[in-house]
C-alpha cells in the first residue's frame, strides 16, 4: 500500500474536500493543509479533531498569508515551510491534490 | 533521514490547475517549484492546465503593486532553464494563442514572453520523466 | 414595502462569502461596494462563512494583506453604514471580533437574517 | 420584512451554499435550485427534508440537462420553467444569490 | 396573478458572473433574459462581471458543436437591442481590451463583437433604474 | 513498492470530482485520461461525490450531455482499466448503477480507499 500525501486548500467551511479526504485517507497517509484550508488547523473550541495515525501537516507561509500565523495550532500538526514541502512530496510516494 | 529522500526522488512533474488571480494557489505552485530546485530537485517540467493558463496571457493588464505570478514564473524560468508549457486546448478556449494558432484563427496573438503552448502529450512526457508528480490546485 | 421614515435612501447590502487569497472575487465584489456608496447608496456589507477571513489583520509586518486589500479600510471613509461579521462562523475559526482589521459587529444568526430581509437591494 | 427569492446552484454534496441559505432562509422566502443543486430536489431515502414555510422551486430545464428529468421530485418542491423563473423574481421583492 | 406580478415589476437589471465555460449558469442567465424580454420585461442592462467577462473574448477558440454563449448573447443582443457591458476593472484584468484599452496597453484588442466595455457604474446606473435585480453566480 | 508481476504498466488513477455542466474541467480531466491511455498506462478513472452526476444519461432525446460528452464514451474503446463510481455518493443521490450511461462499477469508501492506495500514479 502507497503512502498518500493528500493536499488540501479549499476552507472546510465552503467546500467538502477535507471531509472527501478523510474518507480515503488510511493510516501512514500525510494530509497538508494550505490556502484557506490552513484554518482547519487552528486550536479552539470548535475546532475538529484531527485523526490519529495520519500525520498532518500546515503550510506555515500560508498560515501568515492568512492572518493566522500567530494562533495556536492543534497539537498533532506540524508546521512546514516551502522546502520542508518539498522533502514531504518526495517521501510520500504519491500526492493527491483535493 | 528527509535529505536521503529528497536525494532518492529528485525528479518532479509540476501541474498547476489555479487561475493566476488565485493569490494562494498561484504563489504555492512557484514557491514550491523554487524551493524544488534550490533543494536540486529537477522539474521535468511545469505544465499549466485548466484556469492556470492564463498565466501566459500577455494581454492581462495587473495593478503594478499587485503579486503576479507571470513575470514571477518568467524570471524563474529565466534564471532555471525551467520549461513553462501552457495546455493547447484548455489556452485556445480561453483565447491564449501563440503567432501559429493566432494565424489559425485569425486573430492576434496572446502568448505571454517565457511561455510555450503544447499538447498533453507534453505533460505526459514530463510525467514519465518523473519520480513525483504533484498538482497545484489553489 | 415603503422606505422607512429615517431614510430615503434606498439600503443595499453585499454579503461577502469568498476567503482570501483565493481568486479576485472579494476584490471585485469591495469595487461594486465602493461604486454603490458613489452612487449614495445606504450600503452594509456582512461578512459571512469563510468571508470573515478577509476581515483578519496581518500577522507580521512583511505579510500581504488579502486581495480585499487597502479596499477594505476605505469602507468606513466611503461611509459604509454598516460592517458585520457572521458570529458563527468567527466563533468556528477561534477569531475574536476585537481582532479583526476592520470595527465589524458580530451578528448571530437571527440578526444576519433580519439583515437581509429589510434590504432595498442585495448586490 | 422582505420576501427573498434564493438562488443556489452548486451542489450541496461540493459546497456549502445551501446550508449557508438555510441559516438565514425565512418563512415567506422561497429557494429556487438550478445547475448542480437541482440534485437537492430529489426524493429519496436519504434526501434531507426541505423546510415548510419556505417554498422549493427547481429549474426543469436543469433537471433535464442533468439527466434527472424523469427522477421522481420531493412533494414539496414546485418545478419551473424559464416564463416560471422570470415570474418568480417579479413576485418576490429581492433575489439573493449563493 | 402572476401576469400582475410581472406587469408591476416589468424592469430587470442583470448580472452574470459566471465564466462562459460554466454551461449552466451561462445557460441560465441567457435562457432567463430572452424569457424576461418575451414576456414584456426590460432589461435594464446585462452587466457581465467577474469571470462572466470572458464571455465577451473574441480570441477564444471553442469545438463548433458546443453551446457557446457569446454567439447566442450577440444573436439576442442583435434581436432585441440589449447592452451588453463587460466591467473594464475585471475585464483589463482577464486580457479583455477593446481597442482604446488595447492602444493604452500596447495590446491587440481582444474584445467580441456585440459587447462594449464600461465601469461598475453602467450597472449602478442599470440597477437604480430597475424593479429587480438578478445576479447569475453559476 | 515494485510492480506487480501481473502487469509491467504503471497504473495512473484519475479522480473525478466535480459535477458536469458547472465548467470545462471535467472535459480538460478527460482529455488528460485519454492521453494517459494513448501512453499506454494501465489507467482507471473514478466518479466521486457530486462527479457521480457525470455519468447519468440523458434524460430525454432532446438533452445534451454532459460537458465530458462523447468523450466518456470512448473510455472503453481506447482501453482504460477500470470505471469506478463511489457508492455512497450513488446512495446520496438515490441513483442505480444500472442507470448510468457507461458500464462502471461501484465501490465502496473502503474500496475506494484501496483503489488510490494501489496506484503508481495519481493524475
Amino acid at each position: 500500500m502507497k503512502r498518500i500525501l493528500h493536499l488540501i486548500h479549499r476552507d472546510p467551511l465552503a467546500a467538502g474536500d477535507l471531509a472527501a479526504c478523510r474518507r480515503v485517507c488510511r493510516p501512514g497517509d500525510g494530509v497538508l493543509l494550505s490556502g484557506a484550508a490552513v484554518s482547519a488547523a487552528l486550536a479552539g473550541p470548535n475546532s475538529e479533531a484531527l485523526e490519529p495515525g495520519i500525520t498532518w501537516y500546515v503550510l506555515s507561509s500560508d498560515l501568515a498569508l492568512y492572518g493566522l500565523g500567530a494562533r495556536i495550532l492543534q497539537k498533532t500538526v506540524d508546521s512546514v515551510d516551502y522546502p520542508g514541502f518539498v522533502d514531504l512530496v518526495c517521501e510520500y510516494d504519491l500526492c493527491q491534490s483535493w | 533521514m528527509l535529505l536521503e529522500y529528497a536525494m532518492r526522488a529528485s525528479k518532479l512533474a509540476i501541474m498547476v490547475c489555479c487561475a493566476p488571480e488565485a493569490r494562494a494557489g498561484a504563489r504555492s505552485a512557484l514557491e514550491f517549484t523554487a524551493a524544488a530546485l534550490a533543494r536540486g530537485c529537477a522539474v521535468t517540467r511545469v505544465f499549466f492546465y485548466h484556469d492556470a493558463v492564463a498565466t501566459g496571457l500577455a494581454t492581462a493588464v495587473v495593478p503594478a503593486d499587485e503579486f503576479d505570478p507571470r513575470e514571477r514564473w518568467r524570471e524563474l524560468a529565466a534564471a532555471t532553464g525551467l520549461d513553462l508549457v501552457l495546455c493547447v486546448g484548455a489556452a485556445q478556449r480561453r483565447g491564449i494563442l501563440d503567432s501559429a494558432l493566432a494565424a489559425d484563427a485569425e486573430h492576434p496573438s496572446t502568448l505571454a514572453p517565457g511561455f510555450r503552448i503544447a499538447g498533453l502529450g507534453a505533460w505526459l512526457d514530463a510525467v514519465l520523466e518523473a519520480d513525483r508528480v504533484i498538482r497545484f490546485e489553489g | 414595502m415603503a422606505s422607512p421614515a429615517s431614510s430615503t435612501r434606498r439600503r443595499a447590502l453585499v454579503l461577502m462569502r469568498d476567503p482570501p487569497h483565493a481568486g479576485i472575487r472579494p476584490r471585485e465584489r469591495l469595487d461594486l461596494i465602493l461604486m454603490a456608496l458613489a452612487f449614495e447608496l445606504e450600503v452594509s456589507v456582512a461578512f459571512v462563512g469563510a468571508g470573515v477571513l478577509q476581515l483578519l489583520p496581518r500577522s507580521g509586518p512583511g505579510d500581504p494583506l488579502p486581495d480585499s486589500g487597502a479596499a477594505l479600510g476605505s469602507l468606513e471613509l466611503y461611509g459604509v453604514s454598516g460592517i458585520y461579521a457572521d458570529a458563527e462562523a468567527l466563533c468556528a475559526y477561534g477569531i475574536e471580533v476585537d481582532a479583526l482589521r476592520v470595527p465589524a459587529t458580530a451578528l448571530e444568526t437571527e440578526e444576519l437574517a433580519a439583515l437581509l430581509h429589510r434590504q432595498d437591494l442585495l448586490l
